[in-house]
């Protein structure tokens, strides 16, 4: 049910919407799509991202989160694509598409997904500049967000 | 037995090396791994390693406290991950 | 900073999430899609939906909600297309999409806006059968979704 | 005064028409509107413009209570809204 995707391409909100609407046919009734993007970055100096990944494991990472999330929701559909490699403003950084019969179920589960993903998806963030380049951490907001959902770990 | 070490991110880096091969004797457990990678990397590398933020996976399970290794192990070192 | 519309004709979530897109530029990080579908009818009988609305007064329903949202969160942009007349099986009905800083307010703004078009949003419903036709109304469980907000009315 | 009347979804069915145009005399209300649609529509047609769940608008903004209608005034009746 779940189509989990990390790589450097970027993707296509239309083909992965179509696909997720073929695939629940009549029974799905409300798609839920979230789109991180790269912001233009306010410091002069900075010329993008770069997100390095271990595969295999970041993969199962979020096979994880989506798992929960289909033991908490009733799912039709879910895809995450995420994106590795040098990212530069307004790239397109993820994209996950829940597909539910309810709009309740497809909201929460797209919203609770993108959250988990920031906390627990094994991914580490860089920030490129021109003279030099810095690696980053979870933002507090971040870890608070997870902790709403009562997850635990 | 033969086992895969692996680095990722700032450790990567920090320690200039991405992955290292090592024949470890039987019995070997992460800790008695670290004594190898010592000798082969330096002590200071190895430092960077115990940092706080250190996390360690074997066989990309996370590793909460230390473990037996097995022949084809993976034993990855990284810092804490920034989510996606 | 809105775009809102009523049609009879199908949306193309890829034209519109690339617009959106173009007019955040650089500020928008997260953008949020929902689209409604309409599922397979589960009695033979039925054939589809038809949906009727007051033009003027259902556009400015829908103006009035995202102008609520707008009070409540940070939005960058928000597009509603809303279909009219008639529907069957699996076609698209609503879409909103919102775009923002960040990712708990386009989520939150478009959860709302889309509970809030479910009981404040001039129009009708009624369902076609191949024998009659029957004019339907809002449930308990979208009357609920809206007070959950905290919207007086 | 001329006046537009409209009538949507299944009042519109129930009462088989869609709109109608009126001439009322000055200080007209939505009270006495439905008198005069009594007269050219009939009393059962006007007897479902007072079910408890018709709503009123008037140039498109919800009425609660009555309004004193002006020249070129869009009185609108229709059943309880079902949300997109």
């Amino acid at each position: 049910m779940a189509d989990i995707r990390v790589q450097k391409e970027d993707f296509s909100i239309e083909d992965e919407w179509g696909r997720c609407r073929e695939r629940m046919a009549g029974r799905g009734g409300a798609l839920v799509a979230f789109t991180g993007l790269v912001r233009d970055l306010q410091d002069d100096e900075l010329m993008g991202l770069y997100l390095e990944h271990y595969p295999g494991m970041t993969e199962k990472s979020i096979e994880t989160i989506v798992e929960n999330a289909s033991k908490r929701w009733s799912l039709l559909d879910v895809v995450v694509i995420h994106r590795v490699g040098k990212l530069l403003a307004r790239d397109q950084i993820v994209l996950v598409l829940v597909g539910s019969a309810h709009r309740g179920d497809a909201f929460a589960a797209c919203e609770f997904i993108m959250d988990l993903l920031k906390t627990e998806a094994v991914f580490w963030k860089k920030e490129i500049g021109r003279r030099s380049s810095r690696w980053i951490e979870s933002t507090s907001d971040d870890y608070s967000r997870k902790v709403s959902w009562s997850v635990e770990g | 037995m033969k086992v895969k070490v692996v680095f990722f991110a700032s450790l990567r880096e920090d320690m200039g090396i991405e992955e290292i091969f090592l024949q470890l004797p039987e019995g070997c457990t992460t800790d008695s791994l670290l004594e190898v990678l010592s000798a082969r990397l330096g002590e200071k590398a190895v430092s960077l390693l115990c940092g706080d933020s250190v996390r360690i996976a074997v066989n990309q399970e996370m590793l909460d406290g230390r473990a037996h290794l097995f022949e084809n192990d993976e034993v990855a070192y990284f810092p804490r991950i920034t989510g996606g």
